[in-house]
Formats: structure tokens, C-alpha cells, sequence
């Protein structure tokens, strides 16, 4: 998905915040947010890439409100989805905890998503051969999910060298849809900065883990 | 669209969520209070801290750290949620890494805690895989042209943590005191760690 | 520049609003703003690219907050960059106005930018060859600009066919930052909807103008 | 960045800005006023309705208007900002035009009057260049697979109007007739104009 949070590259953004060591929560909703959103992984399916989507689908203005803002409405979203709350619930309740006398549309039907999981966490033992190397020209394929998609569009049609092979690793763009996990291989790919930027970047390289099927052959 | 975008207050919208979920037996705030307090306590770049000094003062402990950086922090005994692979980037007087997550806000949880504001920040996830130079340099750390820079962006569950450069004129120190001098900024990259 | 004004083929935004026929100002200010803008680009310089581009810089949360919002910002921005106020100066204004005994900081200096023109408009008799003829394939260049460029992030590096042979017309890209004119050939260039969106897009097509400078021969 | 970023509530920014500029004499009331009557009065689609209503009565007149827009348009007395160069896009039984700009939101003044809401919008503009069908169907104008469509992206100072088809049933009306019936939507192409 081509969403708000495919930031990398984008301009306008302005300065970086200062490097402020503050606390972890600087207000106390910022943790019932955090903690919401690991319940609400809990709740609808213990899906991590299911809320990352969910966050992704957060309206853009939204977005752009704060980290605990976009991870709140991402939590509900999710929640949404599983049918364990309504959207028209959370507004009529937010309404009442502000003295109004709003009623309350009732609970959804719940329908919690679920999906075979082959063990904790996302690393799992792949039986096929790879099908890159270490040193492999690559090129990110032209992709344009609907969905969930790690690959981000600064990278798509650009070549670059694999520098590692990473893990098999759960499928992000299958799992974060309760598909199923769809395991496949990572790979850390190193970029040179021109063939991102253009001639007049700053030399620097950019290295990325991209999951097989974003990746083909350059040529 | 849902009505997920109507604008509330986060806190109120915070309170509402947990309300809807309390009645349903889905959260309480025994465990909303566990969370926060892990966070705020216990799980910190204080973990991250006792990581780099223990290589910097154990040359086989930094060998088996950059070799297999999940099971060498999982010696000391930080593992647990963001941390399933940990891959340790070690800078060199020649090599400068920085890390950034473009698509959310990925990062080594267990060595480093939380992201800060700055990392969550579009303005830092959009620019240091772009101008990592200048954004290095806004941030107060300005490299010579002879030291090459590596941008890792975290794209898949592989977290990765700087080992920083060593300081000079820290010989003599002991291990927990290297720790006292070690920054998160400086194991994300965005800053080197000062002497004392 | 690519920035959030950039959003052809962005996901995210929801459903379209409704083909409404309300009046032009759905609010007061609304029409002052508009008002604001055109003023605010006569005492700047005349310089509508330059317009544009301070909308492009309105801060992305901003931006996304409607239409005359960035409007008005962009009118502040560009009163900014030629010394006419100060964003100091507006602030200030603003808590006085609302009845606050704030102090003002003194106007700033102002150094209104100049530009010398070929004439009204930006219709321009260009006295060169064109490079490119109807039913040429072309292709757009991968483009990195740090100011302003009218060659959107979704046609970078896709080829298409010259349609139609546009005007001579002022360059946006210098123009916006009072460097000059240097007027250029417009092309309209039509691309297939699978060269932008992938194999599975939707049949239709797409065409765009686009600058000579953003284009070099497809091979 | 400039405090230019700081959130103000737009009216009030409005009015703040309008007062510096007034002290300098870079404003007046009257001009802004007529700046908003013009546009709330005299310039909208009602103009190129006429432009279509004439076109759809008058063969060489729709010739002109086919081949060269700008001067055809101006014959009627519509020209000024936002019109330097008008294209008219002709629809087909098997064709169908849409206009959108991108990058902001620009749009043919003279014949259309200011854009309206949904053309602003990053919905709009976002998905119209991706997905032009399914917009059209969330608007309501559900095109047959053997119509063909054409995304028109307005990103040079030519700008588009688009010449919808003359709905059946219409013969006898009168060219005024003919313009009431044309809406400012159809000469975007998110709509077709329908009979009486």
C-alpha cells in the first residue's frame, strides 16, 4: 500500500526533532496507548503486521499526528476489523466520558481472524534453496499492492547487491491479511545512494531487508 | 472510511478503547500498568549500554557479538518482544552506521528500549535514507568526508544496534563505568560517544 | 520537490467526497484566503510558480488540513520569503487579535525578488528546434529536484507516447525560484496504465504535461 | 522551519495576515471583496455550459472550440487567470475524459469557475490517476467495459475542459435550454449530463 507511512525520501517534513532523551511516555495517555495497542494485537489475532497494516490505514492527517495518535487509531482499527469494537462505539463512549447522554450503538458481532501459525515470532526454517546470493545483482520488482507490502517505494526499480542473507522470515504481505504465514527469505540489500538519488546525492549506501518476492534479477 | 477518522483528543480516544475493552475482560490496568512500568524501568538503552562496553573490554565477546548479535545480547540477558534477531553494526574510524525504520518506527526493543520522539519523527524516517550526511550533521555530529556512511532502514523483523566507537582516553575505566558513557543516540547512530 | 502535495497514486485517502455543488467559499475566510493568495503573489513578485512551490512547503500535517488552509499558509510563505511579514509578525498578530497584550517584532526588511519576464502569462515563442515529435516514445527522467518540478513521483522512469506537442511555456522549475524563465517545450504524453500501475491495473490511460527537460528518448 | 508550521486556526490566520498586509497597503477590503463576488458571481460553470450548449448546436462552432479551445472560448467573452490555454477533451460514446491536477489543484477558471471540494481533495487526486473506474463509480457514473477512459493529470498552464455528450431526448431544446442542463461535473468527467 502506498500509504502515508511510505515516508523514506518524501521532503517537507522540515528539521529533525532535537535528540531529547525524554521519558518513554511523555504523557500519561501516551501509555495507555502503547499498552492498548499490544492488547489489541493480543485481542485480534496476535498479528503484528496485521497492526502495522491497520496503522498504515490510519487517515493521513491522522498519521501525521504523533507516534501514540497513529498507534491509538491503528489499535482501533484492528480492533475494528476483528469485530470486537465499532468505530460508532468508541465515539458514543468518548462522547460519554464527556458528560454527554449519548446512547450506545451495541457491540459488534465479533470475528476474531485467525491463522495456523508454524511457532512464535516470525523467523521459520525454510526448505527450498535460496534464490540469491551474496554479491547477486537485484533489482526491486515494480510492485503496487493493495496490502500490506515492506518494500518501500524509494527503492522499487532500483538495483542494488545482496550483502547478506537474512533469515526465512514470515510473509508480511500474506500474513498481515490472516493468509497465512507464507514464510520467505530475507535479504539485506545494499544500495549506492546515486542509483537511489540520483548523480547529485550524497555518496552514502542504504541497506534494506527485502523479502524474495520483491526481488529479481538485474540485468 | 470509518468513523475511526473523526478527530478525538488521543487521550479521550484512550480512554474510550480502554473502557470498551474492560468491559469485555480484555484489558485491565494491572497489565496496562506492567507494560508501561517495563518500559519506563526495566527495558532501556541502559541494556544497550552494558552490550557495548562488555565488547569493548572483551575482544571475544565482540567477536561472538558480531557474529551472532542475538545470542551474544541474549548472554547478558536482554531478549524478549523486537528483539528476535539482532544483527550488531560496528563503526569503524572509516565506517559510520545509522539506522532508521522508513516505514514505521522498527527498533531493537530489547537493547534500546522505546524509540524516541526523534526516531518516530517523519522528518528523520523521510531524510537519513536521503541526506543521512546532513541530517547526521543537524543532529550535531558532523563526519569527515573519509568516513563512509551506511544507511540500514528496518524493513523486515532483523533489528540492528550500532557498536559504537570506543573513546579515546577510556583505558582505564571498568566495564560499568564504559556503560555509564554510552548513549542510545550513539547505538542508533546518530551520535558518537564522548570520554568522560 | 517530493513532497506531500506529490499524491497521484497515494492509497490511504479513502473514499471520494461527495460531487457537492456547494458555494465556492464554504466559510468567510475562506474567501479571504483566496483573496490573500492572489494578493500575496501580486506584492511578491508575480510569480505563480513561486506560489505553488509555498504550498508544496507547507508543513504535510498543515497541508492536509483542506484547501484554503494551505492556500493561506503557502500566502504566508511566500510573504515570508520576501521579507513582506514575518511569521513572528503573524503569530503575534494572531494573539492580539484574540485579545491577548502580546508585543509585536518589527516588520522584517523586505527584498520582494525579481524576476525579469518575457511578457504576461506563461505562453512563450521558443526559437529552437522541439526534440520531440508526436508518436515518439519518451520516457521520464528520474528526476531528484530539491525545489520545484511539475513531473510527479508516479511518472518518473515510466515511458509513454507524445500525444500532442504543447506550447512554449515558462519553466516552472527555474521560474518558481526567480531564476529566470528559460521557457520550455510542453508535451502531452500518454501513458498506458500497466506502464504506471503494474499488470494488473485498470485498463484506461493516462496523459500528462510534461516539460522537454523531464524527458529524454525511450529506448 | 518557520513558525509559519505553529497551528493556527485558519479564520484567525486569515485575519492576521489580512490586518499586516492592510498596514502596508498591500490590501484593501474592496479589492478582496471583489476578488470573492467575482468568483462567487460571475465566473463558474455556468460559463462553460454556454461553451458546451454552443458547441452542441452549432457544428463549426464545435470545430473551432475542438481545435483551438482558448480562442473559441473567448469568442463567448470567457478568458482570464487560469485560462491562458484551453484544451477541450470530446467524449465519445466509446470515450471517456477525465480531468485532475495532481499536484495541486489546478483547474480551468474562466469556464469552470474555483474547483470544487472533492476536486481538492487528496482522494480525488490520488486515485483518479490510479483507479479511474472505481472513482467514477463511487461518484455514481458507472462506464461500460467498451467505453475506453482518458486521465487527463493537469501539470503545465493548459488546462482542460472536457465536452460532454449531448444526452438523447434533447433535439428540440434551445441552446439555453441545453446549458441548464450541463453540470460542472460533466466538464471535469465525473459525470455525463443527463436530459430533461
Amino acid at each position: 500500500m502506498d500509504g502515508i507511512h511510505d515516508v523514506g525520501g518524501m521532503q517537507g517534513f522540515g528539521h529533525v526533532l532535537p535528540l531529547d532523551a525524554g521519558p518513554p511516555f511523555a504523557q500519561p495517555w501516551e501509555g495507555t496507548a502503547f499498552a492498548l495497542g499490544l492488547l489489541a494485537i493480543r485481542a485480534a489475532g496476535a498479528n503484528l503486521h496485521a497492526f502495522r497494516h491497520a496503522i498504515e490505514r490510519v487517515p493521513p492527517g491522522e498519521y501525521l499526528r504523533g507516534y501514540y495518535n497513529r498507534w491509538l487509531i491503528g489499535a482501533q482499527i484492528l480492533l475494528e476489523d476483528s469485530g470486537i469494537v465499532s468505530a460508532g462505539q468508541v465515539s458514543a463512549r468518548a462522547a460519554r466520558l464527556r458528560g454527554a447522554a449519548a446512547g450506545e450503538p451495541a457491540p459488534p458481532e465479533p470475528h476474531k481472524p485467525q491463522m495456523a501459525s508454524g511457532g512464535a515470532g516470525n523467523l521459520r526454517a525454510i526448505d527450498r534453496p535460496r534464490a540469491f546470493s551474496v554479491g547477486d545483482r537485484v533489482r526491486v520488482r515494480d510492485l503496487h499492492p493493495a496490502g500490506h507490502c515492506r518494500a518501500p517505494r524509494y527503492v522499487r526499480r532500483r538495483a542494488g547487491l545482496v550483502a547478506a542473507q537474512g533469515p526465512g522470515h514470515v510473509f508480511p504481505d500474506s500474513a498481515a491479511h490472516f493468509l497465512g504465514e507464507d514464510p520467505q527469505y530475507v535479504y539485506s540489500v545494499e544500495f549506492d545512494s546515486r542509483e537511489l538519488w540520483g548523480p547529485d546525492a550524497e555518496p552514502f549506501s542504504l541497506t534494506i531487508d527485502l523479502f524474495e518476492p520483491y526481488l529479481e534479477p538485474a540485468t | 472510511m470509518t468513523t475511526a477518522t473523526s478527530h478525538l483528543d488521543p487521550a479521550l480516544r484512550a480512554e474510550a478503547l480502554a473502557s470498551l475493552l474492560a468491559e469485555r475482560g480484555l484489558i485491565d490496568q494491572a497489565t496496562v500498568d506492567s507494560f508501561i512500568k517495563a518500559y519506563e524501568q526495566s527495558v532501556g538503552p541502559m541494556n544497550g549500554a552494558k552490550v557495548v562496553a562488555r565488547a569493548w573490554t572483551d575482544p571475544q565477546y565482540r567477536a561472538r557479538l558480531l557474529a551472532d548479535g542475538t545470542t551474544a545480547i541474549a548472554e547478558l540477558g536482554f531478549k524478549g518482544a523486537q528483539g528476535e534477531k539482532i544483527v550488531v553494526l560496528e563503526n569503524t574510524p572509516r565506517l559510520h552506521h545509522v539506522v532508521v525504520c522508513t516505514l514505521c518506527s522498527c527498533y531493537p526493543w530489547p537493547v534500546l528500549g522505546l524509540p524516541p520522539s526523534w526516531y518516530k519523527d517523519p522528518s528523520y524516517r523521510s531524510r537519513v535514507v536521503r541526506e543521512p550526511r546532513q541530517v547526521l550533521a543537524e543532529f550535531g555530529l558532523v563526519l569527515g568526508d573519509d568516513v563512509q556512511i551506511k544507511v540500514f532502514d528496518s524493513s523486515s523483523e532483523v533489528r540492528y544496534m550500532v557498536l559504537p566507537l570506543r573513546p579515546p582516553g577510556t583505558e582505564r575505566l571498568t566495564e560499568e563505568e564504559l556503560a555509564a558513557l554510552v548513549t542510545r543516540d550513539s547505538m542508533v547512530g546518530v551520535a558518537q560517544v564522548s570520554g568522560p
